[in-house]
Formats: C-alpha cells, sequence, structure tokens
C-alpha cells in the first residue's frame, strides 16, 4: 500500500462523508461545510495522483487542476454565503 | 486568424468585461455581444459544414498540455441553438428589464452565461469541462436570483448547492480518468478507454452528477422551484439551454467516450428513468395551476424524452441507423430549447401583463395578447411533437428505433406522454383561449412579443421543414470512438 | 321529331313543376300531358331517343304497350287535373297539390316510356314518392294514410332498387331488351315480387291502399288507382322473364296471392260503408285478378305471347274505368239534381264487372279466349267478386247523401271520356256476347238474394259495423315522434271473426233490399236479349 | 413544364395558406380586405386545381419532394384519387367562405376564424395531396390543429366542452397513425402511395401487417367518426355553422374516411388487403356504423345533432365502398366521397341559415318553415332526398354504385340489407323534417325572428351557397355520367387502381 494510495482513499471517504451530509442536512451552513470538505477530497485525490514515484518528479497537471478547483470552490461558496445572507435579511424584514 | 473558434467564446467574454465597466450601456453591449457571437457561431459551423471538424489549441500548447477547443457537428448544433435563443432572449431581455435598476448585473451574468455555454459545447477537454460547467451553473444561479424574491433566492440556493455536489462528483470523475489514462484531452481519450472499473467507475459518477444538472427524474425537484421563480427570460434560458449542456455533457461521454464501457443494462436504467421522467412531468405539468410551473415540469418530462433514445442508441450497431437515431436526439432538445425558451417568454409576458400566471385565471388572453397566445400555440405543438415541429420529426425517428430495435416498453411511454402533453397543452390554451378579463384591456403588439413568436416559429417551421442539416452535421465528429 | 317529343313528354311536366309556384291556371297542367297524348294517338311505334350523359344513360322508347299506356294514362292525367279544387291552385295553398300532381305526372309517364331499367326505376320513384303530395290532406287520418303510403312506396323502392341492382349484374345491362332473363336470380325474382307488389296491392301488402284511396282528394285517387297502380303491373311486364323456363314457385305464388287477392277485396269490400272504400277494395281484388294472371303467363311461356296483349288490354280499361268511377261517385256526391248519373255509374260499373256489350265484356272475352280453357274458375271468381262489389257501390251510391254542389266542367269533361272508358276495348275486340259470361253476374245476384233471406230472416242489426280506415292503420315505428296506434287489418279480422262467433245471423248483408229485385230484373231482361 | 410539375402542388396548398396567415395578421375592422383576400384565394385555388385535373387527367405527373429528415420526405403528389379530393375541397371551401362572411358578419373574433379557416382547407388539400404516408401524417395532424380553435371559435362552455372532446378523440386517432406510420415505415424503409399498394410483393410477416392495418384504421377511423370512435361528431356540432358545414363535408370526416381509402388502395393493395382478412372486418364495422349512426339520428330532436349522427352514418358508405373487393364498389364508396360532401353541405348550411334567420335549433321548432324560408328549406329537400338515396340526386348513384359492386362481389347478402336499412331509416329521420316544413303550419312562433319584416327571406350570401350545393348535388347526380362528373373521375380511379 503506498503512501498516493492512502491519500487518495482517504480523499474517496472524505468526498463520500461530504456527499453524505450534503444531501442529509437540513440547513444551509452545514451543507456548504460538508460540500466544502467533498471539495477537499477530491483534491486529496487530484494531489495524490500527482505522485510519479519517487524517482520522477510529480505531475504538474493535477495541481493546476486543484488549483482551479479551489477557485472555483471558493467562489461558489463565497456566492452561496452571500445568498444566505440575503436570505437572512428578507426574513429579517 | 483565420480559425474562428475562438470567437463564440471570447466574443461574449468581452463583452461581459465591457458591460461591467461601462454599466450604464450594458443593454446595448449585450444586445451586440449577443449579435456578434451568433455571428461567430456562424462562422464556426459554416467552416464545420464546409471542412469537417476542427480543433484549436489555445495558445499554442498541444492538447494535452494547453486547453484545446473543438467543433464538430454536435457541438456546432449546440452553439447554433444556444447562440439563437439566447439572442432572442436578449431582445426580449432588453425589453424585460429596461426599468430594472439590476439591468446592468443581468447583462454581466447574461453574457458570462453564454460565454460558458459555448465554451463547454466547444471544449475538448475533460477539465474545461468541469470549469465551465461550474461557470455555467454560477452564472445561472445568479441570473435565477435576480427576481429578488425569497422563493427564488431559496430555489436558487438549492439549485447552488446541487450544482456544487454535482461538479464535485464530476470533478472526480474526472480525476479517477486522469489516474487511469493520464490524460484529460477528449480526442486521446475516446480512442483510449477500455471498459475496466476505473472507466466505469469514474464514467457512473460523472453521469451521476450530470443527471442532477440534467434534472433526470428522480433527480429534477430542484429544477421546478428554480426555474419557475427565476425572471422570464433567465427561466427560458435555463430550461432551454442550461439543462441541455448537461444532456450534451452525458452525450459526449457515452457515445464518444465511454463507448466501449457503456453497457445495454445500464442505458436501460437511464431510459427507464426518462420513461418514468416523461410520465411524472407530464402527469405533473396536467395538475400545474402555475404557467411557469407547468413549463418547468414539462422540462423535466422533455429532458425523459432524452434519455429514452440511450437504450435505443446502445442496442443499435454502429452506422446509418444510429446516426439517424442520434440525430432525432439532437433535433428534439433543439426543438425543445426553441420551444421551451419562447414558452418561458410568453408567459413572462402574460406575467407583465396580468400580474399573476395562474392558469385558470387567464381568461381573454387570447383576445388581449393575440401574439402571445398564438406563440403559446406553437410552442404547445412542438411539445406534444406534432407536425410540422422538428419534435414530430425526432419523434417518428424515435419511434422508427422502437420498432427496429424492438424494445416495445417505450412504446406505452411515448404514447401516453405524448397524450399527457397534449392534455396539458390544450388546458392551457383552452383556457387562453376562452372569454374573460383575467389579462387586461386588449393592446397592440408590443416588442417583447417578438422574440417569443419567432423561436417558437423556429421550432416548429424552421426545424420541421429544414432539420434535414441537423442529419447532415451530426455525423460529423471529432471523436474518434463513436458516432457523436 | 318524334325522339324529341319522347323526351319532352316527361320533360314539360318536370320543368312545370319547377315554376308551379306560378301557374295558376290548371290549364297548364291539363296541358302538361298533351306530348304524351300526342304520342299515345300518332306517336311512331318503335321511336326512340338515347341520354348517354344523362345520369347512368337514359333510354327512352315507344313500344305499342307503352303507346297504349300513354294514351289512356294522358286522358286520366288531362281528366284529373280538371278536379283539382281551385284552392290548391292558388299560390301559398297547402299540400304542394300542383307540384305533386307534375311530378307525379313526369314519373308516370317516364316509366312508361323507359326502354331501360334505371329510367324505369327513376320515373317509379319519381311518381311513388310525388304522390304522397296527392294524398296528404289536412285532416289527421289523411296524414296518416299519406304516411303509411309513404313508408310502403319507400320499402318498395328499395325493394326494387335491390332487385335493379342484381338484374343488372346478372346481364351486364341496363337495358330491357338485352335483359337476359334466363337465369334471373330468385332473389331479385323474389324483390320484384315485392317492389310491383306493393303498387299493385298484392294481399299483405295492400295496407297503404284502403286509407289513401278513401282519404284523398279525388283527383289523387283517380290517379292513384288508375296510371299509378298500373304502373306496377307494367313494372312486371317490363322486368319478369316471360316465356322463360323459370322455376314454377314464382308463377305460382303469384297467382295464390292474387287468388287471395280477389278474396280479400270481395269479403272485406262487401262490408264498407262508404262507397270510395268499397271502389278501393274493388281495385285490391281487381289487382288480385291481374296478379293471377301474370302469375298463370309466368308458368305458361308458351301461352304468353296470347296473354301479355290481353292483359294489357284488362289493365287498360281499368285504367280507366276505375278513375272514372271515382270521379262520378265525386260528381254525384257533389250533384244535386244529377240522378241521370246514376245510369252513367251503373254503366261504368257494369263494364268494370265485365258485363257484356260493354267494353269490360269484351275484355273478359278475350282473356277467356286467351286462356284456352284454363282457369275459368279464377275468371269465374273475379266476376262474381267484381259484381258483388260493383253491386254494393250502386247500392251505397244510391242510399247517400248529396250536397249541393256543381261544376259543370268536370262533369261535361267527365261525360266525354265516359263512352270512351266504358267500350274503347271493342277497338280490339268485336261485339261478341258470351253467355257464359252472365255466369257469374248471376251467380252473384243469387248471392246477394240469398244474403238477403238470411237478414230478413234473422232480423240482422241495422247498423253496418266497418268503417273505412279500419283496415289502413299502422304502427309506424319509423316515423318516430308521430306515433298512431289504430286497429290494423289484423285486428278487424279478429274483430270479424268474433261477430261471426256470435252467430252468422249477426251478419249484416249489404242492403240490397230493393236492388236485388233491379238485379234480377235486369238480369232476365237480358237473357232474353241473349236468346236470339 | 418541368417547373410547372413541381410547384403547382405547392402553388395549391399556399393560395390557401398565404391569405390565411395575411388575415390573421388583419385588425377585426378590415373586412373588405379580409374578404377579398379570402376570396381571392379560393379562386386561385380554383384555377389551379382546374389545371391539375387537366394534367392528371392526361397522365401528367405532378410531384414535389422535399427531404426533411433520412428516409423521411415531405411528398406532394397529384393522382387522380388527389384530384377527387382536392376538387371537392376547393369548391366547398370557396362556398362555404362567401356562407361564412355573411353567417359571421357582425361577430367577434373574424380574423382568427378565417385564419384558421384557410389553414384548415390547406391542411385538408394537404391531406389530398399527400404522397406518402409520412406527409399524410403530417398532415392529419395539421387537421387537427386548425380545426379545434374553429370548435372552440365561440367561446362558450359548451363549444370548449366540444372542443375538448374533439381534441381528446382527434389526438388519440393521431397518435396511433403515427405509431402504425412508423411501424410500417420502419418495415419497409418508406411508404409511397403507389396505385394498386405496396405491400404484397413486400412479404412481410402477415399477422404483423394486420396489427399495423388495425392501428392506422384506428387511427383514421377517429376522423371518419367509426363506431366506437365516433363520439366526438355530435359534441362538435357546437362549432358555427360554416365550420359543421366544412367539418362533415370536407375537412375532418373526409380526411379519415380518404386515408382509409388511401391506406387500402394505395399502401396495401385491396386485394392484399382482402387477402389478409382485414377488409371483412372493416366492413362489418362501416355496416354497424351505418346502421348505429341512423338509429342515433333518429332519436335527435336537435336539428345539427341529427346532422351530424347522419354523417356518422353516411362517412362510412365509403369505407363499407372500400371494404368491398371490385371496381365498382370502389366507384361507389370514391363517388360518395363526393356526393355526400355536397350534400351534407347543403343541409348544414340550411341548418345555419334557420338557426340565423329564425333561431330555430330543433326539429321540433321547424313547423312551417318551408313557407317562411322556401329558398332554404327547398336545398335542404335537395339535400335530404339524395341522403336518402332518391333519383336522380347524388345520393342515389352513390348507393347504386355500392350495391352493384356488393352484388358484383358476391356480397349482396349482407350489405344490401345493410343499404336497405340505411335508406329506411335515412328516410326515417329526414323525411319527418321535410313533413314538418312544407306540409305542417307553423305551430309556435319562432324562437328567435330576426328577420321578420324583411321582404328577402335571407342576405344573398347565406341564401345563394346551400341553393349552389343543392343544385350541384342535383346536377352531379344528374350528369352523372359525363365527361369530368365525379363518377367518370372515380371510374378513372378505380380504372387506375385495378390496372394490374
Amino acid at each position: 500500500m503506498t503512501q498516493a494510495l492512502i491519500y487518495a482513499l482517504t480523499g474517496a471517504v472524505l468526498f463520500m462523508l461530504g456527499v453524505r451530509a450534503t444531501l442529509l442536512r437540513e440547513t444551509l451552513l452545514p451543507r456548504l461545510l460538508a460540500l466544502n470538505v467533498c471539495g477537499a477530497g477530491v483534491f486529496l485525490i487530484f494531489v495524490s495522483l500527482a505522485y510519479r514515484g519517487d524517482s520522477l518528479p510529480v505531475d504538474p497537471v493535477p495541481h493546476a487542476l486543484v488549483l482551479t478547483g479551489l477557485v472555483v470552490a471558493i467562489s461558489a461558496t463565497a456566492l452561496a454565503l452571500a445568498l444566505n445572507r440575503r436570505l437572512r435579511e428578507m426574513a429579517d424584514e | 486568424m483565420n480559425n474562428p473558434l475562438i470567437w463564440p467564446v471570447a466574443v461574449p467574454l468581452l463583452s461581459a468585461l465591457l458591460a461591467l465597466l461601462w454599466p450604464r450601456r450594458s443593454t446595448w453591449i449585450g444586445l451586440l455581444g449577443s449579435a456578434l457571437s451568433l455571428a461567430a457561431v456562424v462562422l464556426v459551423s459554416r467552416q464545420v459544414i464546409e471542412s469537417g471538424a476542427i480543433e484549436l489549441a489555445l495558445g499554442g500548447w498541444s492538447p494535452g498540455l494547453g486547453i484545446a477547443l473543438r467543433a464538430d457537428g454536435l457541438s456546432v448544433l449546440m452553439l447554433l441553438m444556444s447562440t439563437l435563443v439566447s439572442m432572442a432572449v436578449a431582445v426580449y431581455a432588453s425589453v424585460y428589464f429596461s426599468r430594472s435598476e439590476r439591468r446592468s448585473e443581468f447583462w454581466v451574468l447574461w453574457l458570462l452565461l453564454i460565454t460558458a455555454l459555448h465554451a463547454l459545447f466547444l471544449s475538448g477537454d475533460l477539465f474545461n469541462l468541469y470549469v465551465t460547467l461550474e461557470l455555467l451553473g454560477l452564472s445561472a444561479v445568479v441570473l435565477a436570483c435576480l427576481g429578488g424574491s425569497r422563493e427564488s433566492l431559496q430555489a436558487a440556493l438549492n439549485y447552488l448547492v446541487l450544482g456544487l455536489l454535482a461538479s464535485m462528483a464530476f470533478l472526480i470523475g474526472v480525476a479517477l480518468i486522469y489516474a487511469g489514462y493520464g490524460t484529460l484531452d477528449m480526442a486521446a481519450l475516446a480512442a483510449a478507454i477500455e471498459s475496466g472499473p476505473t472507466a466505469w467507475v469514474a464514467l457512473s459518477l460523472m453521469t451521476g452528477g450530470l443527471l442532477i444538472k440534467s434534472a433526470l427524474f428522480p433527480l429534477h425537484f430542484w429544477l421546478p422551484p428554480a426555474h419557475s421563480n427565476a425572471p422570464a427570460p433567465v427561466s427560458a434560458v435555463l430550461s432551454a439551454l442550461v439543462v441541455k449542456a448537461a444532456v450534451y455533457l452525458i452525450l459526449r461521454l457515452w457515445l464518444a467516450l465511454f463507448d466501449e464501457v457503456v453497457t445495454q443494462t445500464a442505458a436501460l436504467v437511464l431510459g427507464l428513468l426518462g420513461g418514468v421522467a416523461v410520465l411524472w412531468g407530464s402527469w405533473v405539468a396536467l395538475q400545474a395551476e402555475r404557467l411557469k410551473l407547468m413549463a418547468a415540469y414539462s422540462t423535466v418530462a422533455q429532458v425523459g424524452y432524452l434519455f429514452l433514445f440511450l437504450p435505443l442508441l446502445a442496442a443499435l450497431p454502429e452506422g446509418t441507423t444510429r446516426d439517424v437515431a442520434l440525430g432525432a436526439l439532437v433535433l428534439l432538445a433543439l426543438t425543445h430549447g426553441f420551444a421551451k425558451s419562447a414558452f418561458f417568454l410568453a408567459a413572462g409576458v402574460i406575467m407583465q401583463r396580468a400580474g399573476h400566471d395562474r392558469i385558470a385565471e387567464l381568461g381573454g388572453t387570447a383576445r388581449a395578447l393575440p401574439v402571445t397566445a398564438f406563440t403559446l400555440a406553437l410552442a404547445g405543438v412542438a411539445l406534444i411533437g406534432l407536425p410540422p415541429s422538428g419534435s414530430f420529426l425526432a419523434k417518428w425517428q424515435l419511434l422508427s428505433s422502437v420498432f427496429i430495435t424492438g424494445q416495445w416498453i417505450w412504446l406505452p411511454v411515448i404514447a401516453v406522454g405524448t397524450l399527457l402533453a397534449g392534455a396539458y397543452t390544450f388546458r392551457l390554451l383552452g383556457y387562453a383561449f376562452a372569454p374573460g378579463e383575467g389579462v387586461g384591456p386588449s393592446l397592440s403588439v408590443g416588442r417583447e412579443e417578438i422574440p417569443a413568436v419567432l423561436l417558437a416559429l423556429a421550432a416548429t417551421l424552421l426545424l420541421g421543414f429544414w432539420a434535414s442539416v441537423v442529419w447532415e452535421l451530426v455525423p460529423i465528429s471529432a471523436y474518434a470512438g463513436g458516432g457523436g | 321529331m318524334n325522339a324529341l317529343i319522347l323526351m319532352l313528354s316527361p320533360l314539360i311536366p318536370l320543368l312545370m313543376a319547377c315554376f308551379a309556384y306560378r301557374l295558376q291556371s290548371r290549364w297548364w297542367l291539363f296541358a302538361a300531358a298533351l306530348p304524351a297524348l300526342y304520342l299515345g294517338l300518332m306517336g311512331e311505334q318503335g321511336s326512340t331517343i338515347t341520354l348517354p350523359w344523362l345520369m347512368l344513360g337514359m333510354h327512352l322508347s315507344l313500344d305499342a304497350t307503352a303507346q297504349q299506356f300513354l294514351l289512356f294514362g294522358a286522358m286520366i292525367w288531362m281528366l284529373a287535373s280538371l278536379y283539382i279544387p281551385g284552392r290548391d291552385l292558388l299560390p301559398g295553398a297547402m299540400g304542394y297539390r300542383k307540384q305533386s300532381f307534375l311530378l307525379a305526372m313526369a314519373g308516370n309517364l317516364m316509366l312508361i316510356i323507359a326502354a331501360d331499367m334505371l329510367t324505369f326505376y327513376v320515373g317509379f320513384a319519381l311518381m311513388g314518392l310525388s304522390a304522397y303530395g296527392l294524398i296528404w290532406g289536412p285532416s289527421q287520418r289523411a296524414r296518416k294514410a299519406a304516411r303509411v303510403y309513404l313508408v310502403f312506396t319507400l320499402i318498395g323502392e328499395l325493394a326494387l332498387f335491390s332487385a335493379l341492382l342484381l338484374l343488372l349484374v346478372n346481364s351486364q345491362s341496363l337495358l330491357f331488351a338485352e335483359l337476359h332473363s334466363e337465369s334471373i336470380p330468385q332473389s331479385a325474382m323474389a324483390l320484384l315480387l315485392l317492389g310491383f307488389g306493393i303498387k299493385v296491392a298484392l294481399p299483405g301488402l295492400h295496407l297503404w291502399l284502403p286509407g289513401a284511396y278513401t282519404l284523398a282528394p279525388i283527383f289523387g285517387v283517380a290517379l292513384l288507382s288508375g296510371p299509378m297502380m298500373k304502373a306496377g303491373l307494367l313494372g312486371w311486364l317490363r322486368f319478369l322473364p316471360f316465356g322463360e323456363p323459370l322455376d314454377p314457385l314464382w308463377g305460382n305464388l303469384l297467382l295464390l296471392l292474387g287468388v287471395a287477392g280477389v278474396v280479400l277485396g270481395m269479403l272485406v269490400g262487401m262490408f264498407q260503408r262508404d262507397p270510395r272504400s268499397v271502389l278501393a277494395y274493388s281495385s285490391i281484388s281487381k289487382m288480385g285478378l291481374f296478379s293471377a294472371l301474370i302469375g298463370f303467363a309466368l308458368n305458361h311461356p308458351g301461352m304468353v305471347a296470347g296473354l301479355l296483349p290481353v292483359i294489357v288490354l284488362l289493365a287498360l280499361h281499368h285504367l280507366m274505368v276505375k278513375p272514372m268511377l271515382f270521379m262520378g261517385l265525386d260528381l254525384w256526391q257533389k250533384g244535386t239534381a244529377a240522378y241521370w248519373l246514376l245510369p252513367a255509374l251503373t254503366l261504368l260499373s257494369l263494364s268494370l264487372m265485365g258485363f257484356p256489350l260493354t267494353g269490360g265484356g269484351a275484355v273478359k272475352n278475350l282473356i277467356s279466349d286467351a286462356l284456352n280453357e284454363n282457369l275459368a274458375w279464377l275468371l269465374f271468381l273475379g266476376g262474381i267478386a267484381g259484381a258483388l262489389l260493383m253491386s254494393r257501390f250502386l247500392w251505397l251510391l244510391w242510399t247517400s247523401k248529396q250536397s249541393a254542389e256543381y261544376h259543370r266542367l268536370t262533369l261535361s269533361a267527365w261525360l266525354m271520356v265516359l263512352p270512351l272508358a266504358v267500350w274503347a276495348p271493342f277497338a280490339w275486340d268485336g261485339m261478341s256476347v258470351k253467355a257464359s259470361a252472365l255466369l257469374p253476374l248471376l251467380s252473384a245476384a243469387v248471392l246477394l238474394l240469398v244474403g238477403q233471406f238470411l237478414r230478413r230472416r234473422f232480423d240482422l242489426l241495422q247498423q253496418p259495423m266497418l268503417s273505412v280506415g279500419n283496415s289502413m292503420s299502422w304502427r309506424m315505428p319509423l316515423l318516430a315522434g308521430e306515433r298512431v296506434k289504430a286497429e290494423s287489418d289484423w285486428q278487424l279480422v279478429k274483430r270479424l271473426r268474433q261477430r261471426y262467433c256470435q252467430g252468422f245471423a249477426r251478419w249484416q248483408v249489404m242492403g240490397l233490399r230493393d236492388s236485388a229485385v233491379w238485379w234480377l230484373m235486369l238480369m232476365l231482361l237480358l237473357a232474353l236479349a241473349l236468346r236470339n | 413544364m418541368m417547373a410547372m410539375s413541381v410547384w403547382l402542388p405547392v402553388g395549391i396548398l399556399l393560395s390557401s395558406l398565404i391569405p390565411g396567415v395575411l388575415i390573421f395578421f388583419q385588425p377585426e375592422e378590415r373586412h373588405r380586405l379580409r374578404t377579398w383576400l379570402n376570396l381571392l384565394g379560393a379562386l386561385i385555388k380554383l384555377l389551379l386545381v382546374g389545371m391539375l385535373i387537366w394534367g392528371v387527367f392526361h397522365e401528367q405527373v405532378f410531384e414535389t419532394r422535399w427531404t426533411m429528415a433520412p428516409g423521411l420526405e415531405f411528398v406532394l403528389h397529384a393522382d387522380a384519387l388527389s384530384v377527387l379530393f382536392v376538387s371537392l375541397s376547393t369548391l366547398l371551401w370557396l362556398v362555404t367562405t362567401i356562407y361564412a362572411i355573411g353567417y359571421l358578419e357582425q361577430t367577434p373574433h373574424r380574423s382568427r376564424f378565417f385564419g384558421f379557416f384557410s389553414l384548415c382547407v390547406t391542411a385538408t388539400v394537404g391531406l389530398a395531396l399527400a404522397g406518402n404516408l409520412f406527409t399524410f401524417v403530417v398532415f392529419y395532424e395539421l387537421l387537427t390543429l386548425a380545426t379545434y380553435p374553429l370548435i372552440a371559435h365561440k367561446g362558450s362552455p359548451e363549444a370548449l366542452r366540444g372542443a375538448r372532446i374533439y381534441l381528446r378523440y382527434t389526438l388519440f386517432g393521431g397518435l396511433l397513425l403515427m405509431i402504425g406510420a412508423v411501424w410500417l415505415h420502419t418495415l419497409t424503409g418508406g411508404v409511397e402511395f403507389v396505385e394498386g399498394g405496396i405491400l404484397q410483393t413486400a412479404n412481410l410477416d402477415q399477422s404483423t401487417l394486420r396489427w399495423i392495418f388495425l392501428l392506422l384504421i384506428v387511427g383514421l377511423g377517429v376522423k371518419a367518426a367509426l363506431v366506437p370512435l365516433h363520439g366526438w361528431l355530435p359534441q362538435a356540432m357546437v362549432a358555427p355553422a360554416p365550420v359543421s358545414a366544412l367539418l362533415h363535408a370536407v375537412a375532418v370526416v373526409k380526411a379519415g374516411a380518404f386515408g382509409i381509402v388511401r391506406v387500402i388502395y394505395d399502401v396495401y393493395g385491396v386485394e392484399f388487403a382482402a387477402e389478409l382478412g382485414v377488409l371483412t372486418l372493416l366492413g362489418a364495422v362501416a355496416a354497424i356504423t351505418i346502421i348505429y349512426g341512423s338509429l342515433k339520428a333518429l332519436s335527435q330532436d336537435h336539428l345539427k345533432k341529427r346532422l351530424a349522427y347522419s354523417t356518422v352514418s353516411q362517412v362510412s358508405y365509403i369505407v363499407l365502398g372500400t371494404a368491398i373487393v371490385g371496381p365498382l364498389a370502389t366507384i361507389g364508396g370514391l363517388v360518395h366521397l363526393v356526393h355526400q360532401g355536397v350534400m351534407k353541405i347543403t343541409l348544414f348550411f340550411a341548418a345555419g341559415n334557420y338557426a340565423e334567420a329564425l333561431g330555430i335549433h330543433r326539429v321540433s321548432e321547424m313547423d312551417g318553415v318551408g313557407r317562411r324560408m322556401p329558398g332554404t328549406t327547398l336545398a335542404f329537400t335537395i339535400g335530404a332526398l339524395g341522403m336518402i338515396g332518391i333519383p336522380p340526386v347524388a345520393g342515389f348513384i352513390s348507393k347504386w354504385y355500392l350495391g352493384l359492386g356488393a352484388v358484383e362481389a358476391g356480397a349482396a347478402a349482407w350489405v344490401l340489407p345493410v343499404l336497405i336499412a340505411s335508406s329506411l331509416l335515412n328516410a326515417a329521420y329526414f323525411l319527418p323534417i321535410l313533413y314538418r316544413a312544407w306540409f305542417k303550419s307553423q305551430s309556435a312562433p319562432w324562437p328567435a325572428d330576426k328577420t321578420a319584416g324583411c321582404v328577402r327571406e335571407l342576405p344573398d350570401a347565406l341564401l345563394w351557397p346551400p341553393l349552389t350545393t343543392a343544385a350541384m348535388a342535383l346536377l352531379i347526380g344528374l350528369l352523372a355520367a359525363a365527361p369530368y362528373s365525379p363518377l367518370e373521375w372515380a371510374e378513372l380511379i378505380a380504372g387506375r387502381e385495378y390496372r394490374q
């Protein structure tokens, strides 16, 4: 069992936990958190994919992908939070 | 620049930036941007028709490293639909949002949405697909909350969360593919992918994500609230184009990339879900009390039809009959795109005039808004699948495939679905043509009514009589693996 | 020229019918039959005209039979036109008499000169349906009678229609001349008997007749009993395969029905109170005789050549006399001082019953010659029936009331035609007189005496028990919404039997108390005259 | 000449389509322009159809092809059978348009009405000219769509209800037709209408062909109002009189019957269909429909309902004619297609006139109407007599050939009784009407006397159409054997169908 595989499996587990929580939680905030956990799992998998053995340099492509993915995840989360705030404001009014 | 492939993406993107910088002129920028991207798409289409699939490696990096854009028959058709529909909707929106303070926000997001769509249809790389999918989802969500009501915000939020989840699933599929084959370039993958655990796990994850986005029963629950609460132009694009983007991706994956992996059983499962979607969506649409809700459920049903094709395509041998069926699928998607956007725009006109869209109170629409009523009727014709609409031809070919493959179970589904579609359409028309005062006094034809009727005419006449273009284009494929 | 007139003879009344709402003079109606009269008198036999473009191709031709029918028919049509009441000629009159009259005339003339089945059928249908307007009257009963007539006529038309189709496919030609009759389908035969049997009122198919004859206006009855009824007979003559070997069933059937008709007409007719309905039953009886003769002719191909012309003659005679009787009756019932009409009517009656020295007698001689000793019993029976009915008729006439109207024109015209009606057949037969012809008449007289005796003896009820109209009632489920319930023929028979069971004694025979003596005297006188 | 042969069928379609579309966008008050557009279109169509008749008679080929999808061609092709139906539609459209202009004077939504009216005729003519089953299905559905607003035109609850029922039936029928058509298309790779049929040589599984036949006939039978698929027709009589007239005489009902003729003669081939044994069943259904329709008509007091049931009965004569194998029965069925149209349109015009002038909707209100409205009643009388089959009106010719065909084919034993019973029933429900109209005197005040004090019984636009069609019914019966008569044309068709 290689290190990379462990990382990948951990990523997969995180992903599944995230999915479960996203689908089952009622309120938005936990769901958003779960989604981010999900994303972390996926990124973990990507990062573990970059490993090509000790002798070779790591594959740069997955890293690039993860970076892009992170940007997307952050902006999406921000949007969701903004929306949530707006909803609360409306509820208060 | 003799390769026009960049323009359909670049033009709306640049316009979006421009609109952001110059909000007071955003309407004109939006319209101009839509028109120019239409021109760009036409340019691309001409080249594809003349010389087959074309490819562009952005920044000079070869595919595999850089970002590849590819256009083949399927992408060109989708591009054409999206750009034509968005052009018409833009004209409508210019009236709809003319006095709204959110005008400039709308146009920026709108142009971003078009950018995302075009990039998605042209992308030749799995990861780029993910990015465009996210971009599309995010801009769509923001557009959907422009209505500002509580319901629309709630629905948009749900839409966002589910969309993110779907993208995650898609992304993990991408990761698996990269792990298995070391490349994300679709042309390379089309040749490389073989049946195996990696492939099928990846495919099922990606498909699962896309099924959410394409709102296939039973994952459709987010769609009706989101689509029915958005502002009319947004609903039109959401139902007509955004959903189609996900379906397009499924087609690409199933037919071009994973054609070796796809099994008959898997296709049958999706087909069955599609069948249930047809029946359920139509049934709920028949019960709907609000016009836009009805339209949204009708979208659920129509997406179901598209999935009915999958088991048939899987069973058909590669060759002409399969290409015919695939063309029918695309034609159905296109017709639905035009018809549904027309339908939503007409609903928007009615809502603005009457202040509500309760079906039972629409009496007098035909007298007060004859053109809009006519639009609803034409769009309804296309939704039912009556001639001369494109969906009639598509349904004909669908039935034909059913008979060829001997998969008789789809026959009652199609039959009942058609009858139900007829029922909900004519229920609506019955109210619309009944006498009444629900809509207010008669006025002359407004500018906002024209785009809708043109879209509806495109769905019924253009796609009916010039549908053979679809079948000419569909076999032009950029991917060696299959007919897509 | 002849061909043109051939075409014109139905066409003129047809065209006139289209403009009838403008024609207010009866002389237009009178003149409508002139071309037919011309053809009957001076038409060139064998002239034909073919109109291939008309419907499915129409052929008209004038043969000997047609010419005779035209001659006598036209006379009756013309005479009848004078009997149309003046109020029916006014614009806006109820019942559309003018139109019906002209259309029926056109149909009648067309079927007479038809040379093919379709033309005949068209004429027959036109005549039969238009006659509705000749029967219809404002009273409830007349309307009912007209309706019953129409139902029967429609059934007849349809039967004929089917027969035509069968014949046409069988022979592949519409022309009578090419009607290959040796293989005529059985079904076609049955349909022909049914189709024309309604028009000639075979027993069972006669239910329309008494009502129509008693309730229609007089000119309508005259036409129904004359030219129209004979059209059915002509139909048989044209369609049936005489001289060909045929299943004897059909001939026997016709013979049987004919005899039944003779008897039925006699028995029921004797119990009528209304002179018109006596005449009606006399028609049934007479047509029974015709049918029986035709049945006989069907089964004896060898005798056809002699028999048919005589049957035609008999038909023509009846065609003249019966309408004359009806019209004379009308005159009688309307004339104040026209007692001298009685002898004239008597003369007609005598002619009808075949009394020697009358036309009827002459035809009877011809028939018994042609029959060649066959069927003597039938002639005898027919003679008795005729005599009894006519005496009943005369008796009723004698005892009936007269009103005060008087119309010179109709009377004089009637008188002008009278001799022709009575003696016309002498053109074919000389003044031969046979004693045997008297036999039925004498028998009838004896019967009458016996009846009188019985009546005196058993002191019968005085009031007559049957009134006309009983026999015509008919439930018609077909004409929904306007249903009528009344006595049918069958009910009449039941009631008769009831009475019969109560005792023969209760029969009230004809009331010829005095005329029986009168009759006997006449017989004796004639017997004396003939002894030389 | 080449271009001509391609453009003529299209021109015939466009001559009603273009006015129809233009009329849609005319404001209500432009009455005169609308009238001119309508009449111009009708006259141009008449002219073009005249050219078509001449050409087809001389065996010229008129054909337009347009590929809509792989294997699916939109074909307009004029053969003798098309011409029969096209000329009927064109002629009666002209008359009905005039009538409708008079009938709808001063009512709302006229632009919409005439627009759909023209579309309806376009669809009908398209049906007639359809050169393959696919094109036929296209126009069959279009007809459904174009007729629905016409039936619902009044907008009253009854009208909407009638239209809804109509739609329910026809969409169902259209669907079955489409399924059958696709199935057959899949098996044969294209279903062109060819005189004599295409299937006898195709060597296909017979039981499959039977199933397909059933689907097609049920699909078509809905419009042809075969029992038990007739339920919509009596409900659809809520439509305005010109619509009912066109519906019953030309457009919808005939489209179904015409389709059955097409399927049997030009797809299956009548001999092959007989071999499959499907014609016996069809004949039985037609016979039942004939009798059932007449029986139902008998008990209707509502005049238009009575006429509607009469249509149910009469249209099945056409089906009966096609179900009997033999040229004569074919002629009878085909010629009835025209004859029934002309006679029934007369009856509906007259019914419309009664309603329009005096507010009469029921038979029981018709006492003495013949004196008040002699022209209308004369037309009605001719139509009714023709329906019964009284010579020399056109209906007689149909019955004559049907009967002959039955005798020729050895089917007399069941066809003749059906014909006779139906004629008697026809008489039983039509003659009482004539009796009331002509022979009875007015028994109650007219329900709504709108022409009181007028010199003429009705305006010309209402009076002349029924009189014209009545005269036509009389003339095509009288001149049945003349050249270019419907009968001659039916014989021409039968000759070509049985040429093999």
